[in-house]
C-alpha cells in the first residue's frame, strides 16, 4: 500500500512538474522545472527496476539536457539584449496561438484511446527476457541491459553513436555560437573544477567497468565524462591550440569508428556483422565501451560548447 | 527494531527537520543572500544527519565510504554554487537586504 | 538475324539519331548539320522504299520491344502505315531542303533542326505503331517535340501560341490515355487488327465502348483540329514557315487524323463502329468542321491563318471519308491524307517564300506578286486549284471518291457538304489568285531581299515547285500502280474490306 | 567470378562503407570530395553485386551478431528493398557528382560527411527488418537531413530546417510509441516475427495510428505536408534533390513495408483514408505548384503532389495488390530520378541567373541547353507522359483504378497529370523567352549540368525498363501476401 | 491498478501533454521542451510495460531501447537548440516565422 502510494505520488508529481515546466510563463523557471522533472523521472526509473536508465536519465536527460537548455537560454537572452525591442520578457511569455482548448479536445481523446490500449495489454508478458536470459551466458557480460546494448542489438548502438556524431556535425556545420567567456570564472569555480575532474574521471571509469555486471556502462560513463567537460568549459578551460583539429575529431569519431571496425573484423572472422565469439565477447565489449565512453563524453561536451572549437588565439 | 534502528530514526528525523528549516528559509527570507544562507547551512547539516542515519544501517564499509563521499561532494558543490550564485547576484548589482 | 524485324525501328532511328547529334552541334557548323539532315532523310526514304516494295510483295516488317509485362512497343509496316510513312519521309526531305534555305543565318538552328528531326521521328513512329500504346507514346512525343518549334522565335506571341497548343494537346493526350487504358482493362489487348478487335465484347460493354470512342476521338480530334478543338492551329502559325508547312499541314495534324483512321478501322472495326452508332455523329462533326473551317478561312487576311483554317476544313474530308463507312469513301478519305498533304505543303512553302523574299504576310499585300515571283505563284495556283477540287489535280480525285462513296453508302447529304465546301474554297482562293496575277504590283515590297536574277533562293524555290508537281502528278497518274490512289485501294482491299 | 561476387556481403558493405566514409570525411576534410565520389560510385557497384546475389540466391538475409530474430536484428533485402537501394545508389551518385562542382570549400567540408552518413542511413533503412532499428536509422537520416537543409544558414533555410526538425522529431516519437505498443503487445520488433504474431486488437490499431501518423508526417502527405516546401525549397540544390528524391521515399518505404507485412489485412478503412488524402495531395500540391512564382518552391510543391500519387495505391491494393503496389513503386522510383534531376537543374538555373523567379528566367534553353533538357525530360516523367518511368507508373495505376471502376481516382490521376503539365510548362515556356531584367550570369560547371541531365535521362529510360524492373520487384514477392485477399 | 499500468498511464499523459504544448506554444525553446517531455512519456511506457515479466528482473530489451532513445533525444535537442539560436540571430525572434516568402 505504501509502495503504491509512493508510486502514485511520484506519477502525479511527474505530471504536475511536466505541466508546470510546459506552461510556466517564465522560461528560466520552465527549464529549472524541466530539470526537476528529469530528476523525478530518474526516481521513476528506479521504481521501475531500471537503474541503468536512471543513471542515464540523471546524467543525460536531466543533467546535460538541462545544461544545454540553460546555456541556450542564456545565449538567447544575450542575443535579445542587443536589440531594444526584444529585450522585454514578453518575448518569452508562454504565447499561445489560438484558443488553448482547441487542441485539448482531440488530445483528450488520444489520452483516452492510448490509455485504454495500454490498459488492454495483458498483465503478464515476458517480451524477450527469456531469450536474453538464455543467451546471457555467451554474451560476454552479465548485465542484461549491457548485453542487449552491446551484443544482441549492438547494431542499434552503433547507429546511435552515429546519431550523436551527426548531431555534432550538424551543430558545427551551423556555425553555432561558441560558448563565450564573458566573465572570469573566478577562483572558486576554477578550484572546484580542478578538484572534481579527477573524481568525475574516476566515476566514469568505475561506471564503465561495472557496466559489465551491474548498472552502468558506456553511456552513463560517457555522460559523466561529458559533465566533467561541461564543468571544465564553464570554468574557462579551452582546448589547447593544435588539439582542436584532428586529435579532437579522432576522439569524437573513436566510438562509432571502433564499432564499425569491430563490425567489419567480426564479419570477416565469424561471418556475421558484430558476431563475437563467446571467448572474445567480453574483451570486445569492453573495448567498444571504452572508445564509446570517450567519444560520448567528448561529443556531449562539444555539443555544450556549441560552435566549432577554434584555436584560442583566433577565438576572440 | 534494534537500538541502532532507533538511532537511525532519530538522525533521519533530525535531518528532515533541518531540511524543513532550510526550505522554510528559502521561502520566507527576504533576499537572495539570506536565502542562500538558510538553504546551504541547513541543507548541508540536514544531509549530513541523513547520511549518518543511513551509515548506521550500512552493510559494508564500502557503502559507508560511498555515503560519506556523497556528503562530501554535495558539501563541495553546495558551497561552490552558493558562492557563485552570491557572486553573480553581487555582480548584477543586487543590493544586500537591510532592515 | 532477321533484319526485317529491325527495319521499322531503323526508319524511326534514321531521323532520331541525326536529330540527337544535331542538338550537340555548334551553331556555325552549317554544312555538317545539313549533311546529317539530308543523309538521314535519304536513308529514311531508301528504307521506306525497300519496305514499300516488300509489303507490296507480301512481306512483314515488324519490331517488337517489351514495354510493360503484357504490352509491347510494336512498329509494324502495313499498307496504311506505309502510306503515311512515305508521305512524311518524302516531305521531310523536301522540307529539309526548304528549311536550310529558309533559316539561313537565323539563330538557334541546331535546336530547330534537332527538334524538327524529333518531330519527324515521332510522326514516323505514329505511322508505324502497331498497337495503341505505341501510338500513344509517339503521339505524345510528337506533342512535346513540336512545342519548342512553335515557341522557337521566343517572342511573347510565340509563347502564348505554344501555351495554347499545349493546353489543347496535353488535354487531348490525357483523354486518349484514359480511353486507351480503359479499353485495355476491357480487352487485355491493344493490337491494331484489321476489322477491329472489339467484336467479341458483349452487349453490356457497349455503353462503355461508346464513351471510349468519344474519349479517343476527342483526344485525337485535338490534333486533327476537329471543331471545336481546332483553336490552337491558327495560333501555331507564328512558327517558322517550314514548321507550318511540314508539321501543321502534314505531320502533326495528320497524326490526329491517322489516329482516327486507326481507331475506327483497326480498333473498333468500321462495321462494329457503325453498329455502335458512333460513325454518324463523327460524320456530322466532320461535316461541320469542313464548313466551319472554310467559312473562317474566308475572313482571314493573314495568309498563313487563311491556309490554317483551310487545313482545318480539309482535314475533315479524311475524317468524313472514314465516317461514311463504305469502301469507296474510305479510298477517298485515305487518299486525301496524301493529296491534302502534298497540296497544302506546297501552299505553305509559297506563303513562306512570299514572307521571306518580299516580307508579304497578308492577302491584301499580294497585289501583282505573280509577276515578281512567277514560279512560286504558279505552284501556289496548282495547290489552290487542287484544294478547290479542280481536275486533273490530286484534290479532284479525293473529292470524286468521297462523293461516290457517299452515294454508295446512301448518304447524299455529304454531296451537299462537298459542293458547299468547294464553293467556299473557291471563294477564298480565287481572290488571292486574282490579286496575284491580275492586279498591278506596288512600287515597293514590304521587305524585299534580292537574289540576283532568280526570284528567290533555289532552296526556297524548288520545294514548292516539286510538291506542286507531285500534287499534279498524283492526280494525273492516279491509275498507276504505286500512285497514292492505287495504294489507297490496296489498303481498302487488304485491311478493311477483305472477307 | 560469379561465386566471388555472390560471397561478398554487399548488403553490409552498403551500410558500412558510407558510414566509414562519412567519418573519414569528417576526420580528413581535404579528401572528402574524392572519397565521397569514390564511395558513392562503389555504392552503385555494391548494389549491382547485391542484385546479382539476390537474383542467384533469392532474398538476402543477414543476422547481425549472429543471433537472429527475435533477439537480434536481421537485415533483409527482397526485390523491393533492392530497387530502393538501387535508386538510392543511382541518385546518390548523381548528387555526388553534382555536389563536387556545387559547393564552395567551406560548405564542401560540411556537406560530405553528413551526406555520406545520410546515404548510410538510407541504405541501412532499406535493409532493415526490425522496427526499432528502423527508428534509429530514421533518426540518423532525419538529423543529418536537417543539418544539410540548414547548410546555407540563410534565414529561409534556418526556418525551413527548424520546421523540418520539429516535424521529424514529432514523427519519430509517434513512430516510436507505436513500436513500443507493438513490442509490448506481441513481444518482438522483428517485422517477420510480427507479421505472424500480430492480430487485430486495440493495440494493433493504436500502433497503426501512431506509426501511420508518424510516417505520414515524415512522408509529407497532405495535410501534414506543411514542413516540406519551405525545407526543400531553401536547402542547397543537391540537398533538395536528396530530400525530395530519397528521404521522403524512405519513410514511405517503411510505411509500405509495414502495411504489407503487418497492418494491411487489419487496416480497416485506413487505406481509403490514405487514398482520399493522396487524392487531395495531388490536387492541392499541383495547384500550389501552379501558383508559385519561385522555381524551387514550385518544384517542392510538385513533390507534395507526387507523394499523393503514391498513396493512391492503398485503396486500390485491396483487390489488386501486386498491380497497385507495382504502380506505386514505379512511381516512387521514377519520381526519385525525375525530381532529383529537376532540383539539380533548378540549382543550375539558380546559380546561372542568381535567382529563381520563374518570370525572369532568361532564355535558359539557349544558354543552359543541357539543364533545360534535364528539366524538360524530368518534367515529362513528372507529367506522366510517354516514354518515361512516370508514364509506366501512371498507366499501371490507371489500369487498376479503371478495372475496379474507381472513377474518382481515375479523374484524380488524369487531372494531376494535366496540372503537372501546367506547372512544368509554366517554367519551360519562360525558358525560351528573353527576360525583361538582364543579369550577370555565372558559369555552371559541366559536371552539374550532366548530373542533372543523366538523372533525367534515367527517368525517361525507366519507361523502357518496366519488364525487368517489375520482375526484380517480384523477388521474394513483397506484395505476394496480399494477393489472396478477397 | 498495478504499478506497471500506473506508470504506463503517466507515460501516455506525458506524451499528450507534450504534444499539446508543442502545438500550443510558439516559442521554439518551449517546443523543444515539449518534445523532450513527449519523449519521456514514450520512454516511460516502454519501460513500465517491460516490468510485466512476473519475475524480479524486468525485460531488459526496452531498457536498452530507452537508453538509445535518451541519447537520440539529447542529440536532437542539441541540434534543435543550435538551430533555434541561429534562427533567432537571423530574425530576432525565437519563433517560427509565418510563411515569410513572397
Amino acid at each position: 500500500m505504501l509502495q503504491w502510494a509512493l508510486d502514485a505520488l511520484l506519477g502525479l508529481g511527474l505530471l504536475w512538474l511536466a505541466w508546470c515546466a510546459l506552461m510556466s510563463p517564465n522560461l528560466l523557471k520552465a527549464i529549472v522545472l524541466f530539470v526537476a522533472f528529469g530528476l523525478l523521472m530518474a526516481l521513476a526509473w528506479v521504481r521501475l527496476d531500471a537503474p541503468d536508465i536512471a543513471l542515464a536519465e540523471a546524467a543525460i536527460g536531466a543533467g546535460l539536457t538541462g545544461a544545454l537548455l540553460l546555456a541556450a537560454l542564456a545565449r538567447l537572452r544575450f542575443a535579445y539584449a542587443d536589440e531594444e525591442t526584444v529585450g522585454s520578457p514578453a518575448q518569452e511569455e508562454a504565447k499561445v496561438r489560438f484558443p488553448q482548448w482547441l487542441p485539448a479536445v482531440p488530445l483528450l481523446l488520444v489520452v483516452a484511446g492510448l490509455g485504454y490500449v495500454v490498459l488492454s495489454l495483458p498483465p503478464y508478458a515476458t517480451g524477450l527476457s527469456t531469450e536474453v536470459t538464455a543467451n546471457l551466458e555467451s554474451s560476454g557480460v552479465s548485465n542484461p541491459v549491457t548485453a542487449v546494448l552491446l551484443n544482441f542489438r549492438g547494431y542499434d548502438t552503433l547507429l546511435e553513436l552515429v546519431v550523436l556524431l551527426v548531431a555534432l556535425l550538424g551543430v558545427w556545420s551551423l556555425d553555432g555560437l561558441a560558448l563565450g567567456r564573458e566573465t572570469a570564472p573566478g577562483p572558486v569555480l576554477d578550484t572546484l573544477s580542478r578538484f572534481l575532474t579527477p573524481v568525475f574521471i574516476l566515476v566514469a571509469a568505475y561506471l564503465l567497468w561495472v557496466g559489465a555486471h551491474a548498472p552502468g556502462g558506456a553511456f552513463q560513463a560517457g555522460s559523466v565524462l561529458g559533465a566533467a567537460g561541461v564543468l571544465l568549459l564553464l570554468a574557462g578551460w579551452r582546448f589547447r591550440a593544435g588539439l582542436t583539429e584532428l586529435p579532437l575529431r579522432l576522439v569524437l569519431v573513436a566510438g562509432p569508428g571502433a564499432f564499425v571496425i569491430v563490425a567489419l573484423v567480426t564479419m570477416l572472422m565469424e561471418g556475421q556483422l558484430l558476431e563475437y565469439s563467446p571467448e572474445q565477447a567480453s574483451i570486445l565489449i569492453l573495448f567498444l565501451e571504452t572508445t564509446a565512453t570517450f567519444s560520448i563524453g567528448a561529443t556531449l561536451a562539444a555539443l555544450f560548447f556549441g560552435g566549432r572549437p577554434q584555436d584560442d588565439k583566433e577565438h576572440t | 527494531m534494534i537500538p541502532s534502528d532507533y538511532l537511525s530514526v532519530a538522525l533521519l528525523i533530525a535531518g528532515a527537520i533541518f531540511f524543513l528549516a532550510g526550505t522554510l528559509g528559502l521561502l520566507r527570507f527576504p533576499d537572495v543572500y539570506t536565502r542562500l544562507h538558510a538553504l546551504t547551512k541547513a541543507d548541508n547539516v540536514g544531509l549530513g544527519l541523513i547520511v549518518m542515519g543511513l551509515v548506521v544501517q550500512a552493510e559494508s564499509w564500502a557503502a559507508v565510504g560511498k555515503l560519506l563521499l556523497i556528503w562530501v561532494l554535495v558539501l563541495l558543490a553546495g558551497a561552490s554554487v552558493a558562492h557563485l550564485v552570491a557572486r553573480g547576484a553581487l555582480q548584477r548589482g543586487i543590493r544586500l537586504w537591510k532592515r | 538475324m532477321n533484319w526485317n524485324a529491325w527495319i521499322p525501328l531503323l526508319v524511326v532511328a534514321s531521323s532520331l539519331l541525326p536529330g540527337l547529334v544535331i542538338f550537340s552541334l555548334a551553331e556555325e557548323r552549317v554544312r555538317l548539320r545539313s549533311t546529317l539532315n539530308l543523309a538521314g532523310a535519304l536513308v529514311k526514304l531508301a528504307l521506306v522504299g525497300w519496305m514499300l516494295w516488300g509489303v507490296y510483295h507480301g512481306r512483314h516488317y515488324e519490331t517488337r520491344l517489351a514495354l510493360l509485362p503484357d504490352l509491347e512497343l510494336v512498329l509494324r509496316a502495313g499498307p496504311l502505315s506505309l502510306l503515311f510513312v512515305t508521305l512524311s519521309s518524302v516531305l521531310w526531305l523536301v522540307t529539309t531542303v526548304y528549311a536550310i534555305g529558309y533559316l539561313e543565318g537565323s539563330p538557334h538552328r541546331s535546336r530547330f533542326f534537332g527538334f524538327f528531326s524529333l518531330c519527324v521521328s515521332a510522326t514516323v513512329g505514329v505511322a508505324l505503331s502497331g498497337n495503341l500504346i505505341s501510338f500513344l507514346l509517339f503521339y505524345e512525343l510528337l506533342t512535346l517535340s513540336t512545342y519548342p518549334l512553335i515557341v522557337h522565335r521566343g517572342t511573347e506571341v510565340a509563347r502564348r501560341a505554344g501555351h495554347s497548343y499545349l493546353v489543347y494537346t496535353i488535354f487531348g493526350g490525357a483523354l486518349l490515355l484514359l480511353g486507351t487504358v480503359w479499353l485495355y482493362t476491357l480487352t487485355g489487348t491493344l493490337e491494331f487488327t484489321p476489322q477491329g478487335f472489339l467484336n467479341s465484347l458483349g452487349e453490356e460493354h457497349h455503353p462503355a465502348l461508346i464513351v471510349i470512342f468519344a474519349l479517343m476521338i476527342a483526344g485525337l480530334g485535338v490534333k486533327a483540329a476537329l471543331v471545336p478543338l481546332h483553336g490552337w492551329l491558327p495560333q501555331a502559325m507564328v512558327a517558322p514557315a517550314p514548321v507550318s508547312a511540314l508539321l501543321h499541314a502534314v505531320a502533326v495534324v495528320k497524326a490526329g487524323v491517322f489516329g482516327i483512321v486507326r481507331v475506327v478501322y483497326e480498333v473498333f472495326g468500321v462495321s462494329f463502329a457503325a453498329e455502335l452508332g458512333v460513325t454518324g455523329p463523327l460524320a456530322w462533326l466532320a461535316a461541320t468542321t469542313i464548313i466551319y473551317g472554310s467559312l473562317r478561312a474566308l475572313f482571314q487576311d493573314d495568309l498563313k491563318r487563311r491556309l490554317a483554317f483551310c487545313t482545318v476544313s480539309q482535314l475533315s474530308y479524311i475524317v468524313l471519308g472514314v465516317a461514311i463507312a463504305g469502301p469507296i469513301a474510305t479510298i477517298g478519305g485515305v487518299v486525301h491524307l496524301v493529296h491534302q498533304g502534298l497540296m497544302k505543303i506546297a501552299l505553305f512553302f509559297c506563303a513562306g517564300n512570299l514572307a521571306e523574299t518580299l516580307g508579304i504576310h497578308k492577302v491584301s499585300e499580294m497585289n501583282g506578286v505573280g509577276r515578281r515571283m512567277p514560279w512560286t505563284m504558279a505552284a501556289f495556283t496548282i495547290g489552290a486549284f487542287g484544294m478547290m477540287g479542280a481536275p486533273p489535280i490530286a484534290g479532284f480525285i479525293s473529292k470524286w471518291y468521297l462523293g461516290l462513296g457517299a452515294l454508295e453508302a446512301g448518304q447524299e447529304w455529304v454531296i451537299l457538304v462537298l459542293a458547299g465546301s468547294s464553293l467556299l474554297n473557291a471563294a477564298y482562293f480565287l481572290p488571292i489568285l486574282h490579286r496575284a496575277w491580275f492586279q498591278e504590283p506596288p512600287e515597293t515590297w514590304p521587305e524585299e531581299r534580292k537574289f540576283g536574277r532568280k526570284e528567290t533562293a533555289w532552296a526556297l524555290l524548288l520545294p514548292p515547285v516539286i510538291t506542286a508537281l507531285m500534287a499534279l502528278g498524283a492526280g494525273m497518274l492516279a491509275s498507276a500502280p504505286f500512285s497514292p490512289l492505287g495504294w489507297a485501294q490496296l489498303i481498302a482491299q487488304r485491311e478493311f474490306y477483305q472477307p | 567470378m560469379g561465386t566471388v561476387i555472390t560471397k561478398i556481403p554487399w548488403g553490409v558493405l552498403l551500410i558500412l562503407l558510407p558510414l566509414m566514409g562519412g567519418m573519414a570525411c569528417f576526420l580528413w576534410p581535404r579528401i572528402a570530395k574524392i572519397l565521397g565520389l569514390v564511395l558513392t560510385f562503389v555504392g552503385v557497384l555494391s548494389v549491382v553485386g547485391l542484385g546479382w546475389q539476390i537474383m542467384s540466391n533469392g532474398v538476402y538475409h543477414h543476422a547481425v551478431g549472429g543471433w537472429g530474430a527475435p533477439l537480434g536484428i536481421n537485415l533483409y533485402a527482397d526485390g523491393l528493398s533492392l530497387l530502393m537501394l538501387a535508386i538510392t545508389a543511382l541518385v546518390g551518385f548523381g548528387i555526388s557528382v553534382y555536389s563536387s562542382g556545387y559547393f564552395e570549400r567551406q560548405h564542401s567540408t560540411r556537406f560530405w560527411p553528413l551526406w555520406l552518413l545520410v546515404l548510410a542511413a538510407l541504405n541501412a533503412l532499406f535493409l532493415s527488418n526490425d522496427i526499432f532499428n528502423l527508428y534509429v536509422t530514421l533518426e540518423v537520416m532525419g538529423l543529418a537531413a536537417v543539418a544539410l537543409a540548414a547548410l546555407t544558414g540563410s534565414r529561409d533555410a534556418l526556418s525551413g530546417a527548424m520546421r523540418y526538425l520539429l516535424a521529424n522529431l514529432l514523427g519519430s516519437l509517434s513512430y516510436l510509441f507505436g513500436v513500443a505498443l507493438l513490442y509490448h503487445g506481441f513481444g518482438s520488433v522483428d517485422i517477420t516475427t510480427l507479421a505472424v504474431q500480430v492480430k487485430g486488437s486495440p493495440t494493433t490499431w493504436a500502433a497503426l495510428g501512431l506509426i501511420g501518423a508518424g510516417l505520414v508526417l515524415k512522408t509529407a502527405l497532405f495535410p501534414l505536408h506543411f514542413w516540406l516546401p519551405p525545407a526543400h525549397a531553401s536547402a542547397p540544390a543537391p540537398v533538395s534533390a536528396l530530400l525530395s528524391a530519397l528521404v521522403v521515399k524512405a519513410s514511405f518505404y517503411i510505411l509500405l513495408r509495414l502495411w504489407l507485412e503487418i497492418f494491411g489485412p487489419l487496416g480497416g478503412d485506413v487505406d481509403t483514408l490514405f487514398g482520399v488524402l493522396g487524392a487531395v495531395a495531388v490536387l492541392w500540391g499541383s495547384l500550389q505548384a501552379l501558383r508559385q512564382t519561385r522555381l524551387k518552391l514550385l518544384v517542392a510543391y510538385s513533390t507534395v503532389a507526387q507523394i499523393g500519387y503514391l498513396f493512391l495505391a492503398f485503396p486500390l491494393a485491396m483487390s489488386a495488390g501486386v498491380m497497385a503496389w507495382n504502380a506505386a513503386v514505379y512511381l516512387a522510383l521514377s519520381h526519385a530520378l525525375a525530381k532529383a534531376a529537376m532540383f539539380l537543374a533548378t540549382g543550375n538555373m539558380l546559380r546561372f541567373g542568381g535567382h529563381d523567379r520563374i518570370a525572369d528566367l532568361d532564355r535558359v534553353v539557349q544558354r543552359l541547353p543541357l539543364t533545360a533538357t534535364a528539366f524538360a525530360l524530368a518534367g515529362v516523367s513528372i507529367m506522366g507522359l510517354p516514354p518515361s518511368g512516370g508514364f509506366i507508373g501512371k498507366w499501371l495505376l490507371l489500369e487498376v483504378a479503371l478495372a475496379q471502376g474507381q472513377w474518382g481516382l481515375v479523374v484524380i490521376i488524369v487531372l494531376g497529370g494535366l496540372l503537372a503539365a501546367g506547372y512544368v510548362f509554366k517554367v519551360l515556356g519562360q525558358a525560351f523567352t528573353q527576360a525583361a531584367v538582364m543579369h550577370e550570369s555565372r558559369a555552371v560547371p559541366a559536371s552539374m549540368e550532366w548530373a542533372a541531365l543523366l538523372l533525367a535521362f534515367g527517368a525517361i529510360l525507366l519507361g523502357f525498363l518496366a519488364t525487368p524492373v517489375l520482375s526484380l520487384v517480384g523477388i521474394g514477392s513483397p506484395f505476394g501476401a496480399h494477393e489472396v485477399m478477397p | 491498478m498495478s504499478t506497471v499500468f500506473l506508470y504506463a498511464l503517466v507515460g501516455v499523459v506525458l506524451f499528450s501533454l507534450g504534444l499539446y504544448a508543442l502545438i500550443v506554444h510558439a516559442h521554439l525553446l518551449r517546443k523543444i521542451l515539449a518534445i523532450n517531455v513527449m519523449g519521456s512519456g514514450v520512454f516511460l511506457v516502454l519501460v513500465a510495460l517491460a516490468k510485466r515479466t512476473g519475475e524480479d528482473t524486468p525485460d531488459p530489451v526496452p531498457h536498452a531501447m530507452v537508453i538509445t532513445g535518451i541519447v537520440v533525444a539529447v542529440s536532437a535537442t542539441a541540434l534543435a537548440l543550435t538551430l533555434m539560436l541561429k534562427l533567432t540571430a537571423e530574425t530576432g525572434n525565437a519563433e517560427l516565422p509565418e510563411d515569410s516568402r513572397e
